[in-house]
């Protein structure tokens, strides 16, 4: 069972990485849960989203022990990253997340500058940051994600999004 | 069958209420239920249906019990403060003998409460909400899968016997998403609105039960021209204040799903054959209990589970039949312990039920109910 | 054209109403009106709410439908909507149209349903006993304003077309012979019509504010209602105590169910 | 034919047709019920069928001369 | 003390809810409950109070609450359909720590019913009504004078627990008139709106609860600046999403009431020191219920009877102690048999508990008691 | 003249709005009235009803009460006539204000009871996620109106007056210096006084719509907007997409809990 | 005990001469109720009031064995004087109630008659059947129900309330 | 004194200022918090203040000369 955690603030489009995780997982035969949690907000806050991965039917929805937590804002690092599996994975965007916790395996990637400066825009940090997620997770393959990515989002922003995906999957 | 896929809850649920028929959806949006008005108002008019938002919950019920007298199997979608203030129409459903279904996503109440956090405190309220005496059936999923089978469920129970049904999702199952394959659409058995099996001249009177204590009032706009009201009635429909009719007529509400509850209680038993302590349970919770049980009975500890789906009626029969052979009931909800009052009802002090809510914005860990599991198995060893 | 008894449930009456109360007289206008337009007896339907005059559903034969107090039109809409080939008519009170269902009655003119509202106002809670309504006139008397009522009434006509409803009427139960024409025509539009029906209630409001039997306040309708035309011509001072009658507004929009099967016809080519 | 027709199990004895009728054809008795005095008075105007709220009065409609 | 008057329930309901200081009201009229509102129009302004009629019983419901933040004691007034209308406000208020007082004036439902007949049809929605979780307090008199008693109880509660608490009234004591005698100004105990203890310099927040675990926020305009809303929030008052606040918000809800339970808890017990059999009963109900043990008795037979002053908080204790020692409960409701379930709970399988429901708009006759008595008798005797 | 800050909870603050949620802005104006008309910081009261509009009772320094969604106008009636000396202002959002509090909004207006209701208008159930509500303009789009939205929205001036407001007001979240103004006014008149104030949504209406970012639409603002004068002067065809804004209209009527007054003193001496 | 049953139809007054005739029982030191049932029209329908009164409190509140019972219609002669005590008694009006029910004590006074003609309107019927009911159930004085009337009905309409009353008193 | 006050934990970089801005003051750095590129050519207009909804900006008053 593999279980990871992608949080950071509302709008940031982490559900929507979470998902298309999920659909991966499931095109390779897998089981697949995601589920999310958010404050009030419609923008900014902390929100999470989770997706757990197993060959069997997967009763509890929500991550235990993750695996991996990926965390794309300071807030989102201190709200959810102490439950960290022993030996897990931190992910961090290195602009947004100023002060790292101690103590964690951290793997720490400018994903949103990396949006900004290579796409031109913020909105791919999500889709940056699912590559990196694949790559350093291995739970599903290359091309599945790319698949996955291609069906969910919209289909003029198709090319964008696989430079995007590739950004993130070469940023380690 | 279809394709394996990805879907939420809510998604699941719209999808089985118009697998099942459901061609009318009113509603008023709040959250976790928004999705499923969403999803409705882009499905609908691709099949020739009807979604309509309306300007309060209210209304939202109103408008769907106008539809279904005029001919269409009906939808609304809601969650706690909503499902408040859909009770007095819920009543008038239920005496009208109208078909209907409420999805009420449970969230944190009460009122505002926490919007975004999953609950499962409106079990009590499914069953007492409006004022009178009228009987409720509701049903809870624990899958995906099961959220848009239970939604056939609740429609076709709907239009057997004339009723609102509740469908008593939780944000847990409500917003999760994972990997479900639906059933064709020749694999869904759906029950069609009852129609007169008499004219006018042959006697026919349209709230008269048939057999099954159902009567078959006729569509609007059919020719029959019925009068239907929320005032006490015979069977002609129209009001009476005698003494004989109301008795009748409210025994008649109670009677016709009495008369089917065991068929109606749907549930699962897990591990039960010589548990010597029981988990019951139902909604997203039960999933984590499933977790945890499954776990202890790895380890050897005999440890059952019931899970119930069919929340009202209540599984009086089930939980009795429990209560006899096992030596503690626990039971976890999100809530600050609802059903468990019935479990304790049921088991009438043949066995030792505990409560155990939780109602803190979280759900249940395996691991909180392990411990609960343990602590249970060691005092009853005692 | 049938005789108006035709569309009542005749084996029901009489009806439950008090000696001189004017419901009668307007739930004949509105039997009169389908009549006149003879309507399909078999697809047309009565949704009413709560009150007196919302009982005048069961005396109507046609498939009726008696709801909440307030919830009228809701019902109706989902009527219409699960089955637009229906004509459906809403009998309301004025408690029941203005006060529980004041929000209903605004949402259904801003849409546009085809419904026609007849609301029998009669400025009181008849059914609980002569409550004040949001028609009460100020300063009468109500057992629940003994001291008379302080706050304004609504004109429930300036309201609904405020709302967007594209037709408007009012009548009274003194003017027998007009309402069945200013019901008529309102559901002749295809949208959303009211008709206000000024009725006495000598029992809940007339007794109580002396205005004596049902003889003397139809009376007092014929003295104090104004054909819109002449009452456009009185001074201010001379309409005091006047209240103008006749169509008072039409005006067009799309109508609702209308609107949205060319969303369904859109949805099922496949379009947004 | 006589002019008019009473439900008089209808009538509640509102006093409004007899208000109304322009030449006093109709009294009410002392149960309450409407009856006509003076049905050979009556013009058939229609008068108390239009404004009769319990549908108790039917005015049989002028023969064509 | 006065002179002996007739006096009708609902009357002395208003009068006893003057009597504890309720100088605001805001209704709309519903069968049979009107009476409360009509007389509060007349006598709230002779003593300076406020009587607003407002559209809709969410209106009235809402009206009350912003007057008791201003710092008046409240009432509204309602039956069946105006109850279940009110129920998502009911929840505010308890979220929120609002004093306010609901009478609901029973009558036969579901939906419109039979209006003007006697129920006891809303006892477990007084209690499950609104959605989520939160205690409740009901109070259900037997005669004229108990409603005003009743009145000036639920006026204390509500001020002292600051909490809604509900008047169950029916038709029967509602309607009906009986000679009376109500007690002088001075004997009536009653409890003043709770102030805050200290300044907000001192550290004062509004929701910190006291020793009793009741909070004092500040009346609006006093100069505290306070917040109050139905979010789950903290001492502050201020919305939190956390874990813990949240189950500390919603606890302290329960125990704020469950730590007086027993005080709050009132009944009557009538010759149960050797009873075999015991009625148990409340409301209007009893009534006819006393008439029949009274006369059982009078035969020598060994019947005892309980009167519930107090619905909720359930009186689980006296039940208990009732089913230890007597070998059969009946329980007269009028309704298709609602507190017996609690009943039957607390029993807990140790004595037999029979329901004896009626739902026909007709009160009980002390015969079909007697009647029920003796077959009871018949059977435990066996 | 105290500063506008100093009516904030400020140690609340930053809100929980999206950038660039015109609700700040607003609110502001709001601070900014009650600043230029000195009121009793500790005798002004803010009630609120749900939605992302409503959350600004949160920050602003007063007795603030959050109520639930739609109900914003009968809780500060009761707050009101419970102390007449406190000055009542109600934020309120259009789902909140039109849709399911409807019904308290008109007869808010209709009892002329003295509260100031500003109405946050963003077109939008923002906090809910973007769904139609009565003020989405017909054929936008919205996740419940995925085909466009069918009906006709509501003026909600036009209904405020029909209902009985005495006064009534409109601006915008670009006209960030007339705010201000429009809300004194509506404090000072002792009455039922309705501002809507027109604001940007770029998250959930904004960007459904393809209206741009919050600049662009606080731009299109202000070129819709015309003053009301010049308004009227434009030829109908030219009205076409744009709306008047400032003081719409004013008008007297006796104020609720004053002529409630006077029931009590005629009461308490005896007479009725 | 003495439990009567005052029937009519609504509209007719029969509540309020109940409620005279419990307040009387309570000015002569006695306990009572009254309790009355109706149905959903104004005016019209059958509709009773009744009236219990006893030396000790009163628990069942509704009428069981009517020792007396008044019928002011046709219809409320054959909805509420079915269970009518043993040797009990049945006041009717004797114009309302054309067909008076077989084996029962009745006695037949035109009360609604007496007052269209002796006091000039229908009004005052309740009030004239109040008298007779007092004359012949001897429950109250007559100058306690004279007190309990004047004390009830408005000021101006004492005088003609009085004749009523004897009317009434004296019309057997 | 400066004539610009930022609150940047209040800022959420919605732009708004950047655009209203005459004279071209303001921009956002890669956080997409505001400051001001030139401080100097502020003219003290107050549009920037006038416009934040999130009050992170306050302009001093202009000195009177
Ligand atoms: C929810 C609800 N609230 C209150 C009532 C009680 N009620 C029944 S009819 C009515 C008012 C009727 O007044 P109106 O609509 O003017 O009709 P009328 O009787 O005057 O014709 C009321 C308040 C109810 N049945 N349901
Ligand atoms: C009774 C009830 N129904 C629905 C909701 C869900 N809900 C919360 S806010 C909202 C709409 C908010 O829209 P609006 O009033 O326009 O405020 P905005 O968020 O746009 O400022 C809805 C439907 C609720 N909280 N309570
Ligand atoms: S109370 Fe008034 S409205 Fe109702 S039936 Fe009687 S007269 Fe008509
Ligand atoms: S028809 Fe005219 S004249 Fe003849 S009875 Fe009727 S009202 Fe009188
Ligand atoms: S108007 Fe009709 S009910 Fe009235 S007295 Fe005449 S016939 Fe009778
Ligand atoms: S969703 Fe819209 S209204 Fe709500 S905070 Fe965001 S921008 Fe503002
Ligand atoms: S005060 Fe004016 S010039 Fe200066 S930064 Fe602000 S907007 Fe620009
Ligand atoms: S307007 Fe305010 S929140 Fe927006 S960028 Fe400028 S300073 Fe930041
Ligand atoms: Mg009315
Ligand atoms: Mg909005």
């Amino acid at each position: 069972m593999k279980q990871l955690r992608l949080s950071g603030s509302g709008g940031q489009g982490l559900i929507t990485a979470g998902i298309i995780l999920a659909e991966a997982a499931i095109a390779e035969g897998k089981e697949a849960v995601q589920s999310q949690s958010y404050g009030p907000e419609a923008r900014g806050g902390a929100s999470k989203a989770e997706v757990i991965i197993d060959d069997k039917f997967i009763y509890h929805p929500k991550v235990v022990n993750p695996g991996v937590v990926l965390a794309m804002t300071q807030q989102a690092v201190d709200k959810y990253s102490a439950d960290l599996a022993e030996g897990g994975l931190l992910i961090i965007d290195t602009d947004l997340v100023p002060n790292p916790p101690q103590g964690k395996k951290i793997i720490s990637v400018p994903i949103t500058k990396l949006s900004t400066e290579k796409l031109g825009r913020e909105l791919f940090a999500n889709i940056i940051a699912l590559g990196l997620l694949v790559k350093i997770t291995g739970v599903v393959s290359l091309d599945t994600i790319k698949a996955a990515v291609a069906n969910r989002v919209p289909p003029h922003t198709v090319d964008k999004n696989m430079e995007a995906l590739l950004i993130g999957y070469q940023a380690i | 069958m279809s394709q394996p896929k990805l879907m939420q809850g809510n998604e699941a649920c719209a999808l089985g209420a118009l697998a099942a028929g459901v061609r009318f959806f009113g509603g008023y949006p709040i959250t976790p239920s928004t999705e499923i008005a969403e999803q409705l108002a882009e499905q609908l008019p691709k099949v020739g249906g009807t979604f309509i938002q309306m300007e309060d919950e209210i209304a939202s019920m109103a408008v769907i019990l106008g539809a279904s007298l005029a001919g269409k199997k009906v939808l609304t979608a809601t969650s706690g403060p909503g499902f408040s203030l859909k009770q007095e129409l819920i009543g008038y459903a239920a005496i009208a003998e109208i078909p209907c279904v409420i999805a009420n996503v449970q969230r944190v109440g009460p009122s505002t409460g926490q919007p975004t956090s999953p609950a499962q405190g409106d079990v009590m309220q499914a069953r007492w909400g409006t004022h009178g005496d009228h009987p409720m059936i509701a049903l809870s999923p624990w899958t995906v899968r099961e959220s848009f089978d239970v939604a056939v469920k609740a429609v076709n129970y709907a239009e057997r016997f004339r009723t609102p049904v509740i469908i008593l999702l939780d944000e847990v199952v409500g917003h999760m998403r994972e990997k479900v394959v639906l059933p064709a659409d020749n694999e869904i058995e759906i029950y069609s609105r009852r129609q007169p099996t008499k004219s006018r001249e042959e006697g026919y009177q349209p709230f008269t039960p048939e057999a099954d204590l159902v009567p078959n009032p006729a569509d609007f706009g059919t020719g029959y021209r019925i009068h239907v009201t929320g005032l006490v009635h015979d069977d002609t429909g129209f009001p009476s204040g005698s003494p004989k009719i109301t008795e009748q007529c409210i025994k008649r509400l109670h009677e016709k799903i009495d008369c089917v509850k065991d068929e109606i209680t749907h549930y699962d038993e897990f591990f039960m054959e010589d548990a010597e302590i029981a988990v019951v349970t139902y909604g997203g919770t039960a999933r984590t209990a499933y977790a945890a049980v499954e776990e202890a009975r790895a380890q050897g500890k005999k440890v059952g589970m019931i899970r119930l789906m069919t929340i009202w009626p209540f599984a009086d029969k089930v939980i009795k039949q429990a209560a006899a052979k096992c030596k503690a009931l626990l039971v976890p909800e999100m809530n600050y312990g609802q059903l468990v009052m019935e479990i304790e009802r049921a088991a009438a002090g043949q066995t030792k039920v505990v409560s155990m809510p939780k109602y803190n914005t979280e759900i249940f860990t395996p691991n909180e109910i392990s411990g609960a599991i343990d602590q249970l198995l060691s005092e009853v060893a005692k | 054209m049938k005789d108006y008894e035709e569309y009542f449930r005749t084996n029901r009456l009489p009806h439950i109403w008090c000696p001189g109360c004017g419901n009668g007289i307007v739930m004949k206008s509105i039997a009169k009106a389908i009549a006149k337009l003879d309507l399909d007896q078999d697809k047309t339907v009565i949704v009413s709410g709560i009150g007196c005059s919302s009982r005048a559903s069961g005396y109507m034969d046609f498939d009726t439908l008696h709801t909440a107090h307030g919830r009228a039109i809701p019902f109706a809409t989902g009527v219409k909507l699960a089955n637009p080939e229906l004509n459906v008519i809403v009998i309301t009170g004025d408690g029941d149209c203005t006060a529980i269902g004041g929000n209903h009655f605004i949402h259904g003119a801003r849409r546009n349903i085809d419904l026609t509202v007849v609301l029998f106002n009669n400025n009181i809670y008849g059914m609980t006993g002569g409550q004040a309504s949001p028609l009460t006139p100020t300063s009468k008397k109500a057992t629940t304003a003994p001291y008379g009522v302080v706050d304004r009434p609504f004109d429930p006509c300036q309201l609904a077309q405020a709302a967007g409803a594209t037709y408007i009427a009012r009548g009274t139960a003194f003017h027998a012979a007009q309402l069945p024409d200013l019901i008529a025509k309102g559901i002749q539009n295809k949208g959303f019509s009211l008709i206000e029906a000024i009725t006495p209630c000598p029992i809940s409001y007339g007794r109580r504010n002396k205005l004596g039997d049902s003889p003397a306040m139809l009376k007092l309708m014929s003295e104090s209602a104004v054909p819109l035309t002449a009452y456009g011509k009185l001074a201010p001072e001379q309409q005091e105590g006047k209240f103008p009658i006749g169509v008072l507004h039409e005006s067009h929009f799309g109508e609702y169910s209308k609107e949205y099967s060319h969303v369904i016809e859109r949805a099922e080519g496949g379009q947004k | 034919m006589s002019k008019l027709i009473i439900r008089t199990n209808r009538c509640k004895g509102c006093n409004v047709c007899v208000t109304f009728c322009p030449k006093k054809v109709l009294a009410l008795d002392t149960l309450g019920k409407i009856y006509a005095v003076d049905e050979a008075s009556c013009i058939q105007c229609g008068q108390c069928e239009l404004r009769c709220p319990d549908f108790a009065i039917r005015v049989a409609p002028k023969e064509a001369k």
